[in-house]
């Protein structure tokens, strides 16, 4: 279904830049270390339990059931935000749009490959910079690797993944971006504490 | 009553203060009074002082669960202002406005009515266009307020950041002379000296439990923990409490009550001449007489009686304090609170006769009761001495609600495009 | 800021991420057009406002985006449970005195 | 100047790091790590401050959080000045500024003391009854004179350079307070392997083995043992401690608020260390361990500068090494105070005699006392200090009546008893208990996870509080983490007193010669003036409720928030109402527990972080084309843009003219979008919006109206369908969250057996409004794989292709009447689309248009907008958008408001156009509308202006208004009364421009 928003990216490469947000930006503070991840194409994937088997084949990562949990596979993964929502995230260059365009099964996938901006947040410090602004429990017991979550960054809503011990991914709307970036610079300058 | 005055003061101090008269008695409660007044609150008591002053209604008596005045009257950032856009409630606040202006001097108690001004900011397009339509409309009703520059805006307020820079610079913003603050204790005090001088009944630590009513369907009294009380007439003025209270009546109240916070720094020295709101950045602020600067802050999300509420709503209105005055981050909160705030539909108060005969109610006052306490105390004892609404209140029906006459101030200051 | 437990989140998470969308229970009429004046009036106006407990609405905004109930103590602020949106009003509270 | 006070080998601070200093422009030496209160007292300086109401000269009460006299002004420079600091929590470093406060012209002569002479006017609440004549005075003459007698400290007046950091935190355990409890809690805590976070409020762990020199726990000296502990517990992966942190609030479900104070001790913090640190902690279980208080006595002059808490002499010397006096007297009554007289008879201090009220205590510290020579006279009072800049004597007399005798000092020390700190306790919803007994409130019923131990629960001695904090902490550990029981036994052992201090007891309320018979002012509440007295008078005065006394008096409403003041004046309340203390009840006690900074709670929210500027994708291009922005929400947008030369309404009208002259670009990204997918995707649209959509052909658009249930305007925007099971819906700027939740809340509760999902796309795509009549020929030539012509993309159509190689979503519609599109394009590739589209357009002569012109060119048009032509109390019918309501449907949110009676009466206000009589004179929006111009004031006011511009297009101003019966007033005449002159406006219908809509393909 849904195959008007989905046409295949045969036709010709763009004529013009893109311009991603943030492009470039990095910051290192003792214990901490911020960089803008490079782009990446992302879904936003909708579907009912019937369909999740079909549509996990289609995109070779079985979608996570369990609340808080992400599941990866070959540079793709996939994101549990909801009883019925995933953020489907491919930082090698295949759009789950495609793959999901093949799939009949009832569902609905958006893209939103423009609508995210990603920065990672990683060494030791790390959990403490984004609880600067992140009122969830950030242990490792709590938020173990691989725990992906929707949650607040100070005025803004965020998305979060930890993709190790001492390594997050920042996942933010684009005009948010800004402020995430200047954020968690702020914060961490005071993480070491 | 023996008169306050500065010459009372010099006699008392010959003698050590030892001469002072009780400022209100407090008697047990009689069988039966004429009219009960549920609530002691600012409104409960002036309703009850202008029973007694303007229609002559003494056997009359107030009931408080607590003490009086320690409700949203004690609780309250003590904002006076009448700048309301509708003929309605531009009536009524105004009504109140020119009862503050003497009412020091009408209950012989120094209620601190200061008309230092208030000011509302805008900060952009959208709120340049409400103002100022609240600005003619008040100019029409009579009403003053008038438009400044940022500017201007600044040299009536100091402390005011009117940089282009700020995260929402001020554009521009209404002043209302006339508004300003008065002292929130002071008010209930002076109403209850005035209302127990003229023979009313102050009850406090005396909870209602329950409304009777007759076969016929009209109120005979109310049960509370100090045992039943006849009442041929009953006016509930319970604030947060007032679905509570017409719930024991048998009508459901389109009312919800959130907490309400707000907090005061250590006193300075004077350092804010006015009244500064601002409803895009969600900040209210000036300064009392004893030095401190009073903050209001907004409602928590969720109905709640707790008298508390999260320390991010506190959060929310520091941040939008130091952003238009970014000289008070060193300042420190001194003490913070919360009160109840009991909330209609449309932001407007109802001060209604009710479906059950002789029960009358006052309430939905939300975030904005405590100017009104004068203007609303006096009108709601005409509604309960007349059975009948006094012209001002007449349109803040329970009924409107039902047919879609609403009175919409928040609505009519909608987020725009 | 209170402690919500998101029924499709199996968690507790911080209030910051939740709305709060009013009290809980009151049906739209399936034939909304043929309401009267009195029903409508219940319907959109009309609140329980209990001091005590609350069948209330929430929303797991900046979460799983989820609206669930919950069932909460007014007068403390104390959640009894919370369940999924659909589900019935419950018949027996946690804790809750008989 | 050699610090004369300090004690040789007393004292725990390293006396080599010497810290220089001033206080009122005096310079003096101390040593870094002490406090500014024992540096100045190590100077001999004990007058410090002016009370608030009297301006009476005050010293040093405590040594401690509950100082309510010595605050002072620190000042690191003319922005870094912060007022009302506790000389007794400030700690000193090496250049410290401090000044005196609420005085004038200086600390020791202050004009305003004369306050103190007229006190017997000042009585309690005396402002309430006078100054009310003549009316006007009140604001003109009396409240500028007492504003500017009350207030402490100057406010800053420069913003303030400093930052402030935030954290939020999960432990299992939190443990409040550093002390012998709160340490012994942690450990046992800590042990288990549980998350654990200690926190106390002083630069140094200990509590009061700060001062007990008694103390001996596991074979050393408690203090010393205390810092080992905290060692161990820092060196712990499980465990924060924080020094310096202040619990300030007990919110619900556990979540406590602390302040750490970071670097305010620093001589040089440096740019990078925040000033406090916000801690916002979510514990499983909390332990309380915040101790006692120390009363004062009340009597005579008791405020009198040197005259302090027993523990407060204690803590300086033993803590600090500094001795209040040479001289000094002690008034008890209770056993701590002796504690005081020996620990400084023992270091040299002449100790003239302890007055103690009880008749014939006995006990160790007793014989101590004696056997050290010291004079202790039992039964009797202190009934007047005497001195005024600083304590000279005590004149003491038997309690019941009888000689006096007046006794040189240099100072006193007092002790009235300890009070339980039980503020959070109460704070977290907890009822305190009136132990009657031992004269106390202590916790009773608990409303939270939380436990009290030690002092803070009334219990005593120190043997007993560790017994119950270890234990505690234990319990706590192990409830905390019942998930994973049985891996959490405690693995050290319990500390183990040796050898203790203990007291309890003592009295409340006035002492002996500050009773009802007399007239002396023995205060109560130092900093706030109130006096036994005032509060013997508030009761005479009808109030009956200790709250009413509070507020009458303001006793305990000072800046130390009553911490020794408040028992005291409950008990005299109590004691002349002739009630039972219990029965006159406690006042709330409110967050914070110490005043806080208003910069540590904003945090990071200052600045650019106070609110998130959203910009578009676009917008560095607008911003390098010299646009004005205006803020619309949190978005910026540009507003116009300016050539140079040009203010706002020269810009605006040559952009109006050229998009309708050839066509301009505008950035319209910051419309709401909402894309609904799914088999019910339009009956869900049936639903939400008042407009048919089963029958709206994919590739086609409709402009649809959203109501709320109560049948008024919610927001409105152009929905393009895509598929059969696809709509692009938009929606307004500032209305896109709120629609969003508004469709959420109706899908998931409502309508959840619709299979239909919703997903946000407004940052997906940028948005460029490409409008005019040479609009085609701009877009044409950089798109692939669509057919531009009219017969293929109509007016109010969409398609999906390409353009400049990047996927769009091409619109055909137009918000200004002319021929227009909408080029969605992903939006990273927003600003380089624009470009190109520029490009394109300067070969045509196209310009940038901006929200201004974009608003003139749709009022030109009578397009409306929602939120500026609507209020929230406007149906479809009053906007005259009743063709845009299904007539067929049954059901759509807002079908059954919109029909309530006063919803559909005669008469409701309905937008119309208005032209003024003089087509120059542009009417000022939110202008009032009335049909009689010569009515007196108050004049019935029949609608209002929404909008109103000047149309460059049209030559002419033009308005659209909200009138009562609009549209059967088209053709009369109205009026707008402004202060300088009423206008005349004649009623007409909506559009200005174009009135058959041709140029919609022209």
């Amino acid at each position: 279904m849904a195959k008007a928003a989905a046409k295949k990216s045969a036709a010709a490469a763009p004529s013009v830049e893109r311009r991603p947000a943030l492009i470039g930006q990095e910051l290192s503070a003792t214990g901490v270390a911020l960089a803008v991840l490079p782009p990446a194409e992302r879904i936003s994937l909708r579907a009912p339990d019937a369909s999740v088997a079909a549509l996990s084949k289609a995109l070779g990562v079985t979608l996570p059931r369990k609340p808080k949990t992400s599941a990866a596979r070959a540079g793709r993964t996939a994101l549990w935000l909801g009883p019925d929502e995933w953020l489907v995230i491919d930082e090698v260059g295949r759009d789950p749009l495609a793959d999901c365009a093949e799939v009949t099964v009832l569902h609905s996938a958006v893209g939103i490959s423009h609508r995210n901006v990603a920065i990672s947040v990683t060494g030791p410090a790390a959990a403490a910079t984004i609880n600067s602004g992140c009122p969830q429990d950030l242990s490792l017991d709590a938020f173990p690797v691989g725990a992906a979550s929707r949650t607040i960054l100070g005025k803004v809503e965020i998305v979060l993944l930890r993709t190790a011990s001492d390594a997050f991914r920042v996942e933010c709307w684009r005009s948010f971006s800004d402020y995430v970036f200047l954020f968690l610079s702020e914060a961490a300058r005071d993480a070491a504490a | 009553m023996k008169k306050y005055s500065v010459f009372a003061i010099a006699r008392e101090a010959m003698r050590s203060h030892k001469g002072w008269e009780e400022q209100w008695s407090s008697p047990e409660p009689k069988k039966d009074y004429d009219v009960i007044i549920v609530g002691a609150g600012g409104h409960g008591l002036a309703t009850a002082y202008y029973l007694a002053t303007v229609h002559g209604i003494t056997n009359v008596a107030v009931l408080e669960k607590g003490w009086l005045g320690g409700g949203n009257t004690g609780r309250n950032t003590t904002i006076i202002r009448s700048n309301y856009l509708y003929d309605e409630s531009a009536g009524i606040y105004d009504h109140a406005l020119k009862l503050w202006d003497g009412l020091s001097q009408e209950l012989n108690y120094n209620v601190m009515y200061s008309p230092r001004g208030v000011m509302m900011l805008a900060h952009n397009v959208h709120d340049i266009q409400v103002l100022k339509r609240h600005v003619h409309a008040n100019r029409l009703n009579g009403i003053d307020n008038e438009w400044l520059t940022p500017e201007a805006a600044k040299e009536f307020c100091p402390p005011l950041n009117i940089s282009r820079d700020a995260r929402y610079p001020v554009m521009g913003a209404t002043l209302q002379r006339r508004g300003g603050t008065a002292r929130h204790d002071a008010v209930a005090w002076g109403y209850a000296r005035g209302a127990s001088a003229r023979g009313v009944h102050i009850i406090q630590n005396c909870e209602v439990t329950g409304v009777k009513r007759a076969p016929n369907g009209a109120v005979t009294g109310v049960e509370t923990t100090r045992g039943f009380i006849g009442a041929r007439k009953v006016g509930v003025v319970a604030a947060g409490h007032s679905s509570v209270i017409m719930n024991m009546a048998g009508v459901r109240m389109p009312l919800e009550s959130y907490p309400l916070q707000a907090l005061v720094s250590e006193p300075v020295k004077p350092v804010f001449p006015c009244v500064v709101m601002s409803n895009t950045v969600h900040a209210y602020i000036s300064q009392s007489d004893k030095g401190e600067l009073v903050i209001g802050a907004g409602t928590d999300q969720y109905i709640s009686y707790s008298q508390t509420g999260g320390l991010h709503i506190l959060q929310h209105t520091l941040d939008a304090i130091c952003e238009m005055f970014p000289m008070f981050t060193r300042m420190k909160m001194l003490r913070s609170w919360g009160g109840i705030v009991d909330v209609t539909p449309d932001r407007s108060p109802i001060l209604a006769k009710t479906p059950v005969p002789g029960l009358y109610v006052n309430c939905g006052w939300g975030t904005g009761g405590f100017k009104a306490t004068p203007g609303s105390g006096h009108v709601f004892a005409h509604t309960i001495a007349r059975d009948d609404p006094h012209p001002i209140n007449a349109p803040f029906t329970i009924e409107r609600f039902r047919t879609g006459r609403l009175i919409d101030e928040a609505a009519a200051a909608a987020v725009a495009h | 800021m209170l402690l919500i437990r998101c029924p499709y989140c199996e968690e507790e998470r911080p209030e910051l991420e939740f709305r709060n969308a009013g009290e809980a229970h009151i049906a739209r009429s399936a034939d909304m057009a043929a309401t009267s004046d009195d029903d409508f009036e219940k319907f959109f106006f009309i609140r329980s406002n209990p001091k005590g407990i609350i069948y209330e609405r929430w929303r797991h905004m900046h979460g799983c985006a989820r609206f669930f109930n919950a069932v909460r103590d007014t007068v403390s602020d104390r959640f009894l449970m919370t369940y999924k949106a659909g589900e019935p009003k419950p018949a027996k509270l946690p804790g809750a005195s008989e | 100047m050699i610090a004369t006070f300090r004690i040789p080998g007393a004292g725990r601070l390293k006396q080599a790091e010497t810290a220089r200093f001033s206080f009122d422009g005096q310079s003096y030496a101390g040593v870094e790590g002490e406090t500014l209160a024992s540096a100045l007292l190590a100077n001999g300086v004990h007058l410090v401050g002016r009370s608030f109401k009297y301006h009476r000269p005050r010293g040093f009460l405590s040594a401690g959080a509950e100082e309510p006299n010595a605050l002072v002004e620190i000042k690191r420079d003319s922005a870094r000045r912060t007022p009302n600091v506790r000389a007794t929590v400030q700690e000193l470093y090496d250049g410290l500024t401090a000044q005196s406060q609420n005085r004038w012209p200086s600390l020791a002569f202050d004009v305003s003391a004369l306050g103190d002479i007229a006190s017997p006017l000042l009585s309690a609440g005396f402002y309430y009854k006078t100054f009310m004549w003549p009316k006007s005075a009140w604001k003109n003459f009396y409240e500028p004179r007492i504003r500017a007698a009350a207030g402490l400290g100057v406010a800053p007046d420069q913003p303030d350079p400093d930052h402030y950091s935030a954290r939020f935190a999960h432990c299992d355990v939190l443990v409040l307070g550093g002390g012998a409890a709160g340490i012994a809690a942690a450990l046992a805590a800590a042990e288990t392997g549980v998350r654990v976070i200690l926190a106390d409020e002083q630069a140094d762990f200990g509590g009061s083995l700060r001062f007990e020199s008694g103390a001996r726990i596991d074979g050393q000296d408690g203090f010393a043992w205390a810092q080992g502990a905290v060692a161990t517990l820092k060196a712990m992966d499980n465990v924060r401690v924080l020094s310096r942190t202040t619990a300030f609030g007990y919110y619900a479900q556990n979540f406590v608020g602390l302040v750490e104070r970071v670097s305010d001790h620093l001589q040089n913090p440096g740019r990078e260390l925040p000033r406090e640190r916000l801690w916002q902690v979510r514990a499983k279980r909390v332990v309380l361990a915040t101790g006692a208080i120390e009363r004062h006595m009340v009597f005579a002059d008791n405020d009198r500068p040197g005259i302090m808490l027993a523990s407060a002499a204690r803590t300086y010397l033993n803590h600090h090494g500094v001795a209040v006096g040479r001289n000094v007297g002690v008034y008890t009554a209770n056993d701590s105070a002796y504690a005081a007289a020996i620990d400084l008879k023992k270091a040299g201090v002449g100790v003239a005699a302890i007055v103690d009220l009880r008749d014939n205590p006995t006990g160790s510290v007793i014989d101590e006392a004696r056997a050290l020579g010291i004079e202790v006279n039992f039964g009797r009072a202190v009934i007047r200090a005497g001195g005024k800049l600083r304590v000279s004597s005590m004149t003491v007399q038997p309690k019941n009546g009888g000689g006096e005798r007046t006794i040189p000092v240099d100072a006193i020390l007092m002790s009235a008893g300890w009070t339980p700190s039980v503020h959070l306790f109460s704070q977290s919803r907890g009822k305190v208990a009136f132990n009657d007994e031992t004269k106390r409130f202590v916790p009773g019923t608990y409303a939270q996870d939380c436990v009290s131990v030690g002092a803070c629960n009334g219990t005593d001695g120190l043997s007993a509080t560790i017994d119950e904090a270890y234990a505690a902490g234990a319990k706590a550990a192990k409830d905390a983490s019942v998930k994973n029981a049985g891996a959490n036994t405690v693995k050290g052992t319990k500390p183990k007193v040796d050898a203790s201090e203990s007291w309890s007891r003592g009295m409340l309320g006035a002492a002996p010669g500050a009773g009802p018979d007399t007239t002396v002012k023995a205060f109560v509440d130092f900093q706030n003036d109130v006096t036994a007295k005032d509060i013997r008078q508030a009761v005479h005065e009808g109030m009956r409720s200790i709250e009413h006394v509070k507020r009458f008096t303001t006793n305990g409403m000072a800046t130390d928030q009553g911490k020794t003041s408040n028992m005291h004046g409950l008990a005299i309340a109590a004691e002349t109402l002739g009630k039972p203390i219990p029965q006159v009840g406690l006042t709330t006690f409110r967050a914070p527990y110490t005043p806080v900074t208003f910069g540590s709670i904003v945090g990071h929210a200052r600045g650019p972080l106070f609110d998130p500027t959203r910009k578009t994708a676009i917008h560095p291009w607008s911003a390098a084309q010299g646009a004005v922005f205006e803020d619309v929400g949190q978005w910026k947008r540009a507003w116009y843009f300016p050539k140079a030369g040009e203010d706002m309404h020269a810009a605006v009208d040559r952009e109006c003219v050229t998009v309708r002259k050839t066509a301009g670009l505008f950035d319209a990204s910051t419309l709401g979008k909402i894309e609904v997918v799914g088999p019910d995707a339009a009956k869900f649209m049936e639903l939400l919006y008042t407009n048919p959509w089963e029958k709206l052909e994919p590739g086609r658009c409709r402009y649809g109206i959203m109501l709320r249930e109560d049948g008024f305007i919610y927001d409105d925007g152009v929905v393009g369908r895509l598929a059969s099971d696809r709509f692009h819906v938009t929606t307004t700027t500032g209305g896109a969250p709120r629609v969003m939740n508004h469709m959420e809340d109706y899908l998931q509760t409502e309508f959840p057996h619709l299979n239909v999902w919703l997903t946000s796309t407004t940052e997906q795509w940028a948005v460029i409004a490409v409008q005019g009549p040479k609009s085609r020929d701009i877009i044409a030539p950089l798109v692939e794989g669509i057919d531009m012509s009219d017969g293929a993309l109509p007016h109010m159509s969409v398609r999906e292709g390409r353009i400049c190689g990047v996927p769009t979503r091409l619109f055909r519609m137009s918000f200004t009447g002319e021929r227009g599109f909408e080029v969605n394009v992903p939006a990273d590739y927003g600003q380089a689309v624009w470009e190109a589209l520029w490009a394109e357009g300067q070969k045509h002569g196209a310009g940038a248009y901006g929200t201004e012109a974009m608003h003139v060119l749709r009022a030109e048009k009578g397009y409306i907008i929602v939120g500026q032509d609507t209020d929230g109390t406007v149906t479809p019918g009053d906007a005259g958008l009743d063709w845009a309501v299904g007539k067929k449907k049954t059901d759509f949110v807002g079908i059954r408001g919109m029909a309530r009676p006063d919803l559909v009466a005669k008469g409701r206000k309905q937008l119309v156009g208005l032209k003024t009589k003089d087509p120059k004179v542009v009417l000022e929006e939110g202008a009032q509308i009335v049909g009689d111009p010569k009515q007196a004031i108050p004049m019935a006011m029949i609608g209002h202006v929404t909008s109103s511009y000047w149309s460059e297009n049209c030559g002419r101003s033009i308005a659209l208004a909200l009138v009562a019966g609009g549209r059967d007033r088209i053709g009369e005449t109205l009026y707008v009364p402004m202060p300088n002159g009423t206008i005349e406006v004649e009623v007409t219908g909506m559009v200005f421009f174009d009135e058959k809509g041709e140029r919609l393909n022209g």
